[in-house]
């Protein structure tokens, strides 16, 4: 079985070295917006899309998750969801009555 | 108390205690109702269709027919628990909400490890004995010193967590004179089992009269707040027309405050309480001055009791014009 | 070649697949792990933003854009690492782990001076927890700081003792027999500590600016 | 001796998990008989308060996490998923044992907390008592069950990998048994619920240990937090306890019926919506504990909506009943008092759910009742039915079905007598974890005393007479229940590599009406 390019769980040298400039790009950008003066929401917002977006680059190109069977991505999934739901209701709690 | 060992609930005493028990009985009698159903007819099944020689197999169950039932059931389970949910809620909310009529008499309850101490708007302690007028409403402030606990009546189907560094407020409206157990909840250590209390419920008049000839040893709650207020000098901001440095606090009690965020919040206890430990949390819209120092630390829990009794008692004197 | 392929899978390829699954939702319970501190991280900010306001200047953003920098590089190297052990180029393959191990070194340096450096100013967790603890305060604030962080330097650590161990069996191995699924495995998790940092990184030294 | 402790064989580490377990249920077990003595009586003459305190703290951790979590995935899905999936064995044999060793660490951990004076916080370990104000060991034991946490994790992953990649040619998802779907709905809850459990853990271990304020309201921490993230874990952590319980009678219901599952789409799609569902709900835990009134409405509809497939499948159960040709053996006496006692269980579940009804309810032997109908009532009736059913095929031999029917009636009485009582205390407003209380509850306390020892006495009943039967049982031939699963194609017990030649699924795995006719009946004593 020759080692066609399909089962190489990793990125080419080329897509990674551009992956690795988007990603420090990315890191730039966040220092610097860090200084821009925002409302402290869109502050929050900003950086936190930099941060997935980053993340998603390393998932999709590094982690080679762009071309794992869907029971793998679906996992991937399922965790992040279960994460934004505890996050949503704790945080609901804690602004309606300082509970949390 | 409990009469005879096979009552279901004790004898409810205070005014919501008659609807959770209707409550209690319709969902005790569903549960009932369909765990006796199931019961009856897994029995009959297995006489009714038992192996026997001859009838060695089940027989095929039709797929139109398990399509159907299996979406009926489906929907009546949700149509029930749709109803009961509601019911749920509805008692819940009544349960939460303070009925507005008439002056609520406050009672500050500070949980400590394993007794319960109680505090009268005129000052007079209790520990481990509350006496309350039957027919009115009484407002509970629960503050703990350590750890949880949870102020929990049976008779009066009341039960409320008292979370240290929190300040809860509960409510009850007893119906009946009598004495009623107070037990905590929240397993709070060695001597869980024997935090308990007794709520006395009296006739009003004879609530009255023991207040008067009872040994008011401390200072009515407001008065004491007030003479805190002047310890702390809190009225060199809050007070002064002159040199005016900080919201007035005449007249805030319990109406809406307009947020410099945009939002409102309505004055009540735990606003007060957080606005003093933590001054900046909520910063009132048109206040443009720097923003207070916060207390927390300087300020004990019971302290804090005292500081919100009097900022109540303000409630209805007429604001001075900023 | 493929790998030499293990009892219950029928070839190489399925037995990756496996792996691949297996290492994945070992990584989504990562997620949870660590979505407990940033829950945590949520809580106190919402209920005592004064602190971030206060505290978060006290962080040193200058050296955590470079920490960030030097696992961003890391996750670099150790993909190449992957292509190298799937390919079979095995020097290539021993260099790429060098390196990846040395930025991880790098950075575990960098956090260890940087907590050496609070509490040489007295930034420290610790507080007397006798129940009558004297309010939120520095003390809160740091707290947050150290779990965050140091709960994530321990995993980089355990990164780097994995990966001295798939260096070793490399460097023994002749590069005929080598497998290549420990170091795909490796690497998704060597990854997967970078993305956390790349959410740490924001939430903490960024935060003085954001409130 | 060093086979088994080297060994990657699904079977022999299943075997070793029944022993450790088994172990840890008969220590559990005592300490519960201990704590109904004392409550026997009204006042704490037994034991002391303290001590009391500490008896039902590790009667809870040694329950929970050292026996009813592990026991049907660690010990049946351990040894019959690679069967049922036509496998050789898991996907991560040596992971498998890792996860048996980290087990053994973690009850040593705890063990050795019991020994140094045991801990008194509640298996709830509720801040700020765990962190600031309990003098026990509550780190040693924390680390413990923390142990444990990380060996479910284990086991969960190696059921997914394998339930994906390692099917039998031909057996696509809906030709897979019944139980193998509950056993993949339980390792997404043990993989996904378990790490949050797992850091709030290593939180208290730092906050108590290092001095760290993290939960301690007095240094801006919030108990509420820690009760957030516990529930979140703790309410899957009882679909996982149940899940293998429904898989289990699943089975059992086709075979005593010789007929097919009553909607089998329905039941394998009600594991997978519970599992889903039952991250939503962690809320109706905290109704009285302050949570926000908006939250707790949400909770409460939340918590209606996940009982709707728990519904689905009791009435399946009984569909597939419907019309069968009822066969009651011991597996299907335990299988139908799981269905009777988890509809029990599950009803009070309801009554808890309801706002209203929760205020007056929560936190008194009501809720003691309702768990405890759950987990003895329910998960256990389904471990010992499924311990009796597929006991043939994992020790060759039949057991003595006589005795086997007496102990089943026995522990299904017992438990009535016990925790029936239980439920009017709850009512009447005995708050729980008292280790004394006023004199009017004390009849009822001592009527589920009573019923506490028939209990006991009906635990010690199946340890003899399996036990026995390794010995004098007959021998029980391959498929002695003339059930259809694949692990009923190969010998009892199985080779090394359970099947010669690996099996081909080209039919439903509930072909009753042309399956074998039971050889056990000839066999019976």
């Amino acid at each position: 079985m020759n080692h066609d390019e399909h089962d190489v769980p990793a990125p080419k040298l080329g897509t990674a070295t551009l992956v690795l400039l988007a990603l420090l790009l990315l890191t730039a950008t966040t220092v610097a917006l860090a200084f821009v003066a925002l409302a402290p929401a869109l502050h929050v917002a900003a950086a936190m899309t930099i941060a997935a977006v980053k993340a998603l680059l390393v998932a999709a190109f590094f982690m080679h998750l762009a071309r794992e069977a869907a029971a793998t991505r679906v996992v991937a999934l399922v965790s992040v969801i279960l994460l934004a739901i505890l996050m949503l209701l704790v945080v609901v709690d804690i602004t309606h009555l300082g509970g949390g | 108390m409990i009469a005879k060992p096979f009552d279901l609930l004790p004898a409810a005493a205070s005014t919501t205690s008659g609807a959770v028990d209707l409550l209690i009985i319709l969902v005790f009698s569903i549960i009932g109702a369909v765990s006796l159903g199931v019961l009856v007819a897994m029995v009959v099944f297995a006489v009714r269709y038992r192996r026997r020689p001859g009838h060695l197999t089940g027989a095929e169950h039709s797929s139109g027919v398990m399509w159907r039932t299996e979406l009926l059931w489906c929907g009546v389970t949700m149509v029930v628990f749709l109803g009961l949910f509601l019911l749920g809620a509805l008692g819940f909310g009544r349960i939460e909400q303070l009925p507005d009529d008439g002056e609520p008499l406050d009672i500050g309850v500070t949980a400590k490890r394993w007794m319960w101490s109680f505090q009268h708007p005129n000052g007079q302690r209790e520990l481990s004995r509350l006496h309350v007028p039957a027919g009115r409403v009484v407002r509970l402030h629960l503050t703990s010193e350590d750890v949880i606990h949870s102020f929990y009546v049976p008779a009066f189907r009341l039960k409320q967590d008292v979370v240290p560094g929190w300040l809860r407020t509960a409510w009850f409206r007893a119906t009946a004179p009598g004495t009623y157990a107070l037990a905590c909840a929240e397993y709070c250590g060695s001597e869980h089992a024997r935090m308990r209390a007794d709520i006395v419920v009296m006739e009003a008049h004879n609530y009255d009269r023991w207040l008067a000839q009872g040994d008011v040893d401390g200072p009515p709650l407001a008065a004491a707040g007030r003479r805190l207020f002047e310890r702390l000098d809190c009225g060199a901001c809050h007070e002064s027309h002159l040199r005016r440095r900080a919201p007035p606090l005449e007249g805030l009690y319990g109406r809406p405050v307009a947020l410099r965020d945009g939002s409102s919040v309505i004055a009540d206890d735990e606003y007060l309480r957080r606005s003093i430990l933590r001054p900046d949390a909520d910063v009132v819209a048109d206040y443009q001055g720097d923003v207070m120092p916060s207390y927390a630390g300087l300020v004990s829990d019971e302290e804090l009791l005292l500081l919100v009794a009097y900022i109540r008692s303000l409630a209805h004197a007429e604001g001075v014009s900023p | 070649m493929p790998d030499d392929v293990r009892e219950p899978f029928a070839d190489s390829q399925h037995q990756r697949d496996a792996v691949a699954l297996g290492m994945w939702a070992f990584l989504g319970q990562e997620v949870l792990f660590f979505g407990v501190l940033f829950v945590f991280y949520t809580s106190l900010r919402v209920r005592h933003p004064e602190l971030f306001a206060a505290y978060g200047p006290r962080l040193d953003w200058r050296l955590a854009t470079i920490m960030t920098a030097t696992l961003l590089v890391s996750s670099f190297t150790m993909a190449l690492a992957v292509r190298f052990a799937f390919t079979r180029a095995r020097r290539a393959l021993l260099v790429a782990l060098a390196a990846t191990m040395a930025l991880g070194a790098a950075f575990l340096a960098m956090k260890l001076w940087e907590y050496a450096h609070h509490f040489a100013r007295g930034e420290t967790p610790f507080v007397d927890l006798a129940g009558n603890g004297p309010g939120p305060g520095p003390h809160s604030f740091f707290g947050l700081y150290f779990v965050l962080t140091g709960f994530h330097a321990l995993h980089v650590l355990g990164g780097l003792v994995v990966l001295a161990s798939l260096w070793l069996v490399a460097w023994r191995t002749p590069a005929a027999r080598l497998r290549a699924t420990p170091t795909m495995a490796v690497g998704l998790y060597w990854h997967f500590v970078d993305i956390v940092w790349l959410f740490l990184f924001p939430a903490l030294y960024l935060a003085a600016r954001l409130t | 001796m060093r086979s088994w402790l080297t060994t990657t064989d699904h079977k022999r580490i299943a075997l070793l998990y029944l022993g450790t377990m088994t172990l840890f249920f008969v220590l559990g077990g005592l300490i519960a008989t201990v704590i109904r003595l004392e409550l026997a009586t009204a006042a704490s003459d037994l034991v002391t308060a303290e001590t009391y305190n500490r008896l039902f703290t590790l009667h809870g951790v040694i329950m929970v996490w050292f026996f009813l979590i592990p026991s049907i995935p660690a010990f049946l899905g351990n040894y019959l998923l690679p069967l049922m999936l036509g496998a050789p064995d898991l996907a991560f044999p040596r992971l498998n044992l890792a996860s048996w060793y980290v087990f053994v660490a973690g009850g040593v951990l705890t063990l050795s907390a019991m020994i140094a004076g045991g801990i008194d916080t509640g298996w709830t370990f509720y801040t700020p008592y765990s962190t600031t104000f309990s003098d026990s060991h509550v780190v040693l034991a924390v680390l413990g069950v923390f142990l444990a946490g990380v060996s479910s994790v284990f086991t969960g992953l190696n059921f997914i990998v394998s339930t994906h990649r390692l099917r039998a040619p031909g057996q696509t998802w809906m030709r897979l048994p019944l139980f193998v779907w509950s056993l993949y709905a339980t390792s997404l809850i043990l993989v996904l619920a378990t790490p949050v459990l797992a850091m709030l853990l290593l939180l208290i271990a730092v906050e108590r240990g290092l001095q760290i304020g993290i939960f301690d309201p007095g240094v801006g921490g919030s108990p509420l937090l820690f009760q957030h993230f516990f529930w979140f874990y703790s309410h899957p952590a009882v679909y996982i306890m149940i899940l293998p319980g429904m898989g289990v009678v699943s089975e059992l219901i086709p075979c005593f019926s010789r007929s097919r599952p009553f909607g089998y789409g329905f039941i394998a799609a009600s594991s997978l919506a519970i599992a889903v569902f039952g991250f939503l709900v962690w809320g109706h835990h905290m109704f009285v504990a302050g949570q926000s009134y908006f939250a707790s409405v949400v909770f409460s509809f939340l918590s209606f909506a996940v009982a709707v497939p728990s519904g689905v499948k009791v009435f399946s159960w009984l569909g597939t009943m419907r019309r069968g040709a009822i066969w009651l053996t011991t597996p299907m006496i335990y299988a139908l008092g799981f269905v009777g006692l988890f509809t029990i269980g599950g009803g009070t579940g309801l009554a808890l759910a309801m706002l209203a009804v929760d205020v007056h309810l929560h936190d008194t032997y009501f809720v003691v009742a309702h768990f405890h109908t759950i987990m003895v009532g329910g998960m256990l009736m389904a471990y010992l039915g499924g311990l009796h059913f597929w006991w043939p095929k994992i020790s060759g031999r039949m057991y003595s079905e006589r005795w086997g029917r007496i102990a089943a009636y026995l522990l299904f009485v017992g438990f009535l007598l016990t925790f029936l009582p239980q439920f009017v205390l709850g009512t009447q407003g005995l708050p729980r974890r008292t280790a004394s209380y006023p004199e009017e509850y004390q009849f009822l306390q001592s009527l589920s005393s009573a019923g506490a020892t028939i209990l006991a006495l009906g635990y010690v009943l199946p340890g003899v007479y399996l036990l026995l039967s390794l010995v004098r049982g007959r021998p029980a031939g391959d498929n002695p229940w003339g059930a259809t699963g694949l692990e009923w194609h190969t010998t009892s017990p199985p080779p090394p590599h359970n099947f010669a030649v690996p099996p081909l699924v080209l039919v439903d795995p509930y072909d009753y009406p042309r399956a074998p006719q039971p050889t056990a009946e000839a066999l019976d004593a």
